[in-house]
């Protein structure tokens, strides 16, 4: 016998997580065995070990980290699994780089039910297999009831660059032009209209999705991109704000452009909420020569994930480094940073 | 102050209820405060309430001034 | 969207801006007040001042409840929601508001109080409903527009005879507000603010109608021209106070007619006189006492009112001393003119209220119009 | 100017995190600036890309992750923060690899002091820095009150192993002896006796320490090390039966021959729980050739590291894939794994 | 570490198996049941059958509090636990103990029931203390040694004037567990359970004394030994009941002389008497109902009797139907003969008692000496 | 069944408290239930109450009988 039998198999349909879960014990080496193990499967993560190893070839590469903490846990587009893998691989692709492992750390809750975390993994499983990324190594902790959330989950993804590739958000220069790949806040918002207190209806889903592919075409037909970030927490202001820091210019952005949904408007108007703050999971702005712009949009556009593309505003001077936007209305106005969080208000 | 948004009314609920719409969005809100509203009217909504009808030919006028500005500069 | 996109049609607004553009007499300036935060906010965010002539002026007015919300309210707000047992509801506006020594409802919830933002006052029923053994406390706040939703919650509190919940009532009166604008020196006797009219606010006219903004139109020969918060309102309503100061008019004309009559939504205000009643006097941040200006719950509700409820007295809270939110929100001062802002007062640290609210003054102008100053 | 102001500082002295921490706005941008950038700085963190990108030689590489979630936060010998560093340095060590690159991702508790993060942050720079890793790239997200439990810290991290190593669990071969680097359950009874309801004293400090540097030291003598692997959660007896089942082996311990301290073995006697099943943070399992036993324990014991290392017991044969343990007193029990989690009792 | 060291020292324990070696008579086989739980884990712990001559045989008996709590009082705990407002306090051994469909209270607790492990019976008093909003049940279990912390907190929480404190009492006692045992046909008639002895426990006697065990070395002419939980004193009173088998001598003698007296501790005796009384019978799991084996809490402590106060009535459990727990609690079976046995019942999954706590005798031998059966 | 552990009075506290040590440990337990226990004595601790004093001439004893058994292979 080479495998010690799990006399009885996890009860997914009832059963919950318990601290033995995650004690080092028999339950928690079942847990990896029959969930994560099997969800997963890939040789590397096979390995057992204690870390995974894996042979590269040498050159540039990525590693990128982001730990996710969505409620509701189920949403419209998505759960906390695929939005983990897309999250990371996001990040790891915001470079150029095509995206290889990820590692997950889960924090699950005393309590959560089995069943909830089977979908999740399996959600992971397939967006990883989507993606093309291996989930290659693993840690699984369990906190009492009333410390955690049911279940956050970490994810740090390893990715390798293209030769050639230099994109970074300190390569913003006036007159380099601003791109979206589609329409702004659908993530924010399906999340919103979920909430307890907010529920409202509206055909919106998260737009949660992984972009490398996207982002392959991209620097294929212009591999001298200069950044490329993808407006998740804050939106596309807080986006927009940390490149005119980081490559110390300014921006100008056309509201008119902005591609935007109709229940996306909608739902702010509702809440008093503005677009450009509300979070996205499969988008990204990319920043280019202007020259570079128009071949650059034509590529996006032929992408299933770039359909929407537009291009929305262009790089400026500004000592102040402020994000400015013409509005449809036909004034001017800035678009600062969010600050403290966005609230659903009444005035 | 007291951002309102004007909604369409989609169904009557039970409790003095009913179903909105507005770009895309549905939500359930209050009629507590209003009377004689009709399926298709459109309300002004604040934090859940509906609050006010709109008259669609007052808002017609309106904007027919701004229509007019345009067409007759002399109009101011 | 039906009644929301038309009036923000950027050729009609050109059309609008430059109807204002013909109709403004050179070397005339007109200072215009808008009461109202939502037409504050409108103001910056669509770029108007862009759009209008150099001598058309808007002077910023206290029409934001979160921004003249005195400070010992909040510090009131804040004791409650950290009393053992209290639930204290509130609605998003209200949670990152300055009370004395830079707290807030959001800091205290940081420490531990169960502090819960609602979207609409029925949320803080049902979490009543749902909690019981809980002591459930609505931190009511607004003007005209939301003071009838509370009513109704109330009298429903009543009719479903819950034990646990309250009210703590800060609902104030717009009237009164103008009224003591108009009666202050600066604005009646030195003039030293000037004052060419009012656009008066839309949902709050929603409920009172226009007939209250008539006596002013009277007493303080002051045009008034009740708009809509969408941009095109705002604009359509400076030409209309333009006409007015150009003929020598002096009336209340209702740019938004549409959802305004002359004599408002008599429904609400049977709920909320059924439910509330004047209050000698209440304090309004920058304004300081004002008489009648502001609502408390009936005796035949005094079971659900939290200031009887927790013996909540009237104190007052520290403020800043160099914070000008006062001066600006009477219109003798724009945000500019205060030392601390956007240096030590921002939206991520405000020191006043005009800071905290998207509507206040100071807020709309750092997180809109900010860029103007350094150019 | 290059780079906004924060004009009022973080106040670490009374300041608490909230939710504009982690909402992508300037107070998280201020509490990046002013905390992980100035304790973790290097200059891919100063990239601040959502990723940090690096070159890397061909080669094998490792990816290991571990969320720490340890109460209490602070214990004596160490922190969550440095643990964090020394818990993912181990498991990268394990397979023989030289740790380079650290991902952080910290999830904060709505009403966390700062003065602790900040405790917290310089502690894991500290160790970052004497393990000589670079804490490359991070992500902060913020819980409310109640669904976390003050500081959670997801370390991931990234290493290269040296040409001609291959150390792995599977390894183990009958005959093969077993050592450890010194004295077990340290960790576990400095925790243990900071617990509310146990606290009792104790010399006993948390052994939490990076072990790349032994492990280098043990590669240089014997190159050939089978397996290695750090006994954390679950102790000595759960990394034991990992080893012995994905080896397909079945070992054999001397209960003489385990180093424990007084403490830890007083401790023990009091809670009524068994030292081989409390956690280390500092330790090592290894497992090698006979006839490189010899040598690996002088090249251990030569390590500060190593000092009190010892052979503990040998590989056999057994298609149970049982841990068997001859007791001091002259009997023979198993080590079985921990069943649920190893609660103290009172009979 | 003083009187543990020299009581495990390997050196001795040989000598002392090698006396048991020679004392044993060829052809003749001798059966001592240690009745207490303690002593069964150190003789798998040391691996003490490694050391004996092949015809000397330990019976595991039941003195584990955990093993013999009857699956209705699991259950009543665990629905003590769920009930809002309630904070149940349980020794760490509880935790795990499966009830009725393999429900325990750490199952309950990840449900959201707020249990706390204690470590010891002051802890539940201190956390009565510091949560006066809520109940805080004590649930307590344990033989005589285990008695009289818990009667030192209900006089303590009384003085304290607690009004939020109180216990579901467990507590069982020793002697009439043994009699149950001398006194079931298959010992006492038959001869199918041959039993030359007793291994007497440790701890209890530092309490009871010795003397409790005269009456059954008289009435059931079985020697007694009574042995502290090291090894060598295990060894030792094999020995010295191997001697009292082969001279024919029905004594009891004390091995644990250092720390049991033929009295005991009589202040400890004192309080237990002073707050709790014998109930009239006692279900234990395995044995059945068992007359006067049982303590409960006296009227004048009535309010801090959780039995009372909220109206806890005894009912019975679901056990497992293929369990053997009982036949192997009165050392009629061996673990091995039951069926589930390291198949569907293992320590990660118990599916009875025995198998929870470390001293009971299938986790005990499926923990430590699992391995035997496999070579 | 009742783990507990012999442990030596380092001094005593308030509230009828001890603190004792035991293999490098140190912790405070009750002495309710125990009458004349002086500094430096040995008690055995359960669930953190002293049950008892431990009687460091019996210990002798007993320790001096496991080692006749080996001086003397003729004693059982
Ligand atoms: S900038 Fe701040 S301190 Fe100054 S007036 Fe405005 S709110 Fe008050
Ligand atoms: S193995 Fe399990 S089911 Fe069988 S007797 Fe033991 S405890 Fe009962
Ligand atoms: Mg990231
Ligand atoms: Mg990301
Ligand atoms: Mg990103
Ligand atoms: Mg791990
Ligand atoms: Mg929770
Ligand atoms: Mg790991
Ligand atoms: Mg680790
Ligand atoms: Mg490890
Ligand atoms: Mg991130
Ligand atoms: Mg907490």
């Amino acid at each position: 016998m080479s495998k010690k039998p799990y006399i009885r198999p996890l009860d997914f349909k009832h059963g919950c997580i318990d601290l033995t879960h995650g004690s080092g014990g028999r339950a928690m080496a079942q847990l990896i065995d029959e969930l994560f193990l099997k969800a997963f499967d890939n040789p590397l993560l096979r390995q057992l070990n204690d870390q995974a190893a894996f042979d590269v070839p040498a050159g540039r590469m990525v590693m990128a980290t982001d730990s996710h903490v969505v409620t509701p846990l189920f949403f419209p587009g998505g759960d906390i699994g695929s939005l983990a893998v897309h999250g990371t691989v996001n990040d790891v692709a915001m470079s150029g780089a095509r995206p290889l492992y990820l590692a997950a750390g889960f924090i699950l809750e005393e309590g959560f039910p089995l069943g909830d975390l089977k979908r999740i993994v399996e959600s992971m499983a397939a967006a990883a297999e989507e993606a093309g990324v291996a989930i290659v190594t693993g840690d699984t902790k369990v906190v009492e009831q009333g410390k955690g959330d049911g279940v956050f989950i970490n994810t740090t993804g390893f990715g390798v660059v293209p030769p050639g590739i230099d994109i970074s958000g300190n390569r913003a220069r006036p007159g380099d032009r601003i791109l979206v790949n589609g329409t702004l806040g659908d993530h924010g918002v399906a999340i919103m209209s979920q909430r307890e207190n907010l529920s409202f209806g509206t055909g919106i889903e998260s737009d949660s999705v992984a972009l490398h592919g996207l982002v392959a075409a991209m620097v294929e037909t212009v591999p001298n991109l200069h950044c490329l970030r993808d407006p998740t927490r804050g939106g596309l202001a807080a986006t927009l704000n940390e490149l005119a820091q980081q490559s110390a210019v300014g921006m100008r952005i056309e509201e008119s452009s902005l591609p935007l949904r109709e229940g996306v408007r909608g739902a702010c108007e509702f809440l008093g909420l503005d677009p450009l703050y509300v979070a996205n999971e499969g988008k990204l702005v990319a920043i280019c020569a202007a020259e570079d712009a128009e071949p650059l949009l034509e590529a996006m556009r032929e992408h299933p994930l770039g359909r929407e593309a537009a291009i929305i505003g262009e790089v400026q001077e500004d000592p102040n480094h402020f994000v400015q936007m013409q509005t449809a209305f036909g004034g001017m106005r800035m678009v600062d940073w969010i600050s403290g969080e966005q609230l659903p208000r009444i005035c | 102050m007291c951002l309102a948004v004007p909604a369409k009314i989609e169904r009557f609920l039970d409790d003095d209820q009913a179903l909105v719409s507005m770009g895309g969005v549905e939500k359930v809100i209050s009629l507590a405060l209003v009377e004689g509203v009709e399926l298709g009217d459109y309300v002004i909504v604040h934090v859940g309430y509906a609050i006010n009808r709109i008259d669609p030919e007052e808002a017609e006028k309106t904007l027919a001034l701004f229509a007019q500005l345009g067409a007759d500069p002399e109009a101011s | 969207m039906k009644y929301v996109d038309e009036f923000r049609d950027g050729k009609l607004a050109r059309r609008v801006a430059e109807a204002i553009g013909r109709a403004v007499e050179p070397g005339r300036t007109y200072h215009y007040m808008e009461f109202c935060g939502g037409h504050t906010h409108a103001i910056f965010r669509y770029g108007l001042p862009d759009l209008l002539p150099a001598n058309v002026r808007m002077v910023h007015g206290p029409g934001c409840p979160v921004c003249v919300l005195p400070v010992g309210r909040i510090d009131d707000a804040i004791e409650l929601a950290r009393r053992s047992g209290v639930i204290l509801c509130s609605y998003g506006d209200c949670l990152r508001v300055p009370g004395s020594d830079r707290t807030s409802l959001l800091k205290a919830r940081s420490q531990g109080a169960d502090v819960r933002m609602v979207y609409s006052a029925a949320d803080a029923l049902r979490i009543a409903g749902e909690n019981p053994d809980r002591e459930v406390v609505f931190f009511a706040i607004g003007f005209e527009t939301t003071t009838p939703p509370t009513a109704v919650i109330i009298r429903q509190a009543e009719a479903l005879g819950l034990e646990n919940f309250s009210v703590f009532c800060n609902h104030v009166l717009t009237p009164a507000a103008i009224s003591n604008i108009l009666e202050s020196p600066q604005v009646r006797e030195l003039g030293t603010v000037p004052l060419d009219g009012f656009v008066g606010p839309a949902h709050v006219s929603t409920i009172i109608g226009s007939r209250p903004y008539e006596y002013f139109a009277e007493e303080y020969r002051k045009p008034v021209v009740i708009a809509g918060f969408e941009p095109l309102d705002v604009l359509q309503a400076i030409l209309m106070l333009v006409q007015q100061s150009n003929e020598g008019r002096v009336e209340v004309e209702n740019e938004f007619a549409r959802a305004v009559s002359r004599e408002g939504n008599l429904k609400a205000q049977t709920v909320v006189a059924e439910v509330f009643e004047l209050r000698r006097e209440f304090e309004w941040r920058g304004l300081g006492v004002v008489p009648y200006s502001g609502l408390r719950i009936k005796g035949r509700y005094a079971a659900f009112d939290a200031e009887r409820r927790f013996a909540i007295a009237f104190r007052s809270g520290k403020e800043h001393p160099a914070c000008e939110c006062g001066a600006i929100l009477r219109g003798m001062k724009r945000p500019r003119d205060c030392k601390l802002f956007a240096k030590a007062c921002t939206p991520d640290n405000p020191l006043g209220s005009c800071m905290v609210s998207s509507e206040g003054a100071c807020a709309a102008h750092y997180t809109y119009g900010r860029y103007r100053e350094t150019e």
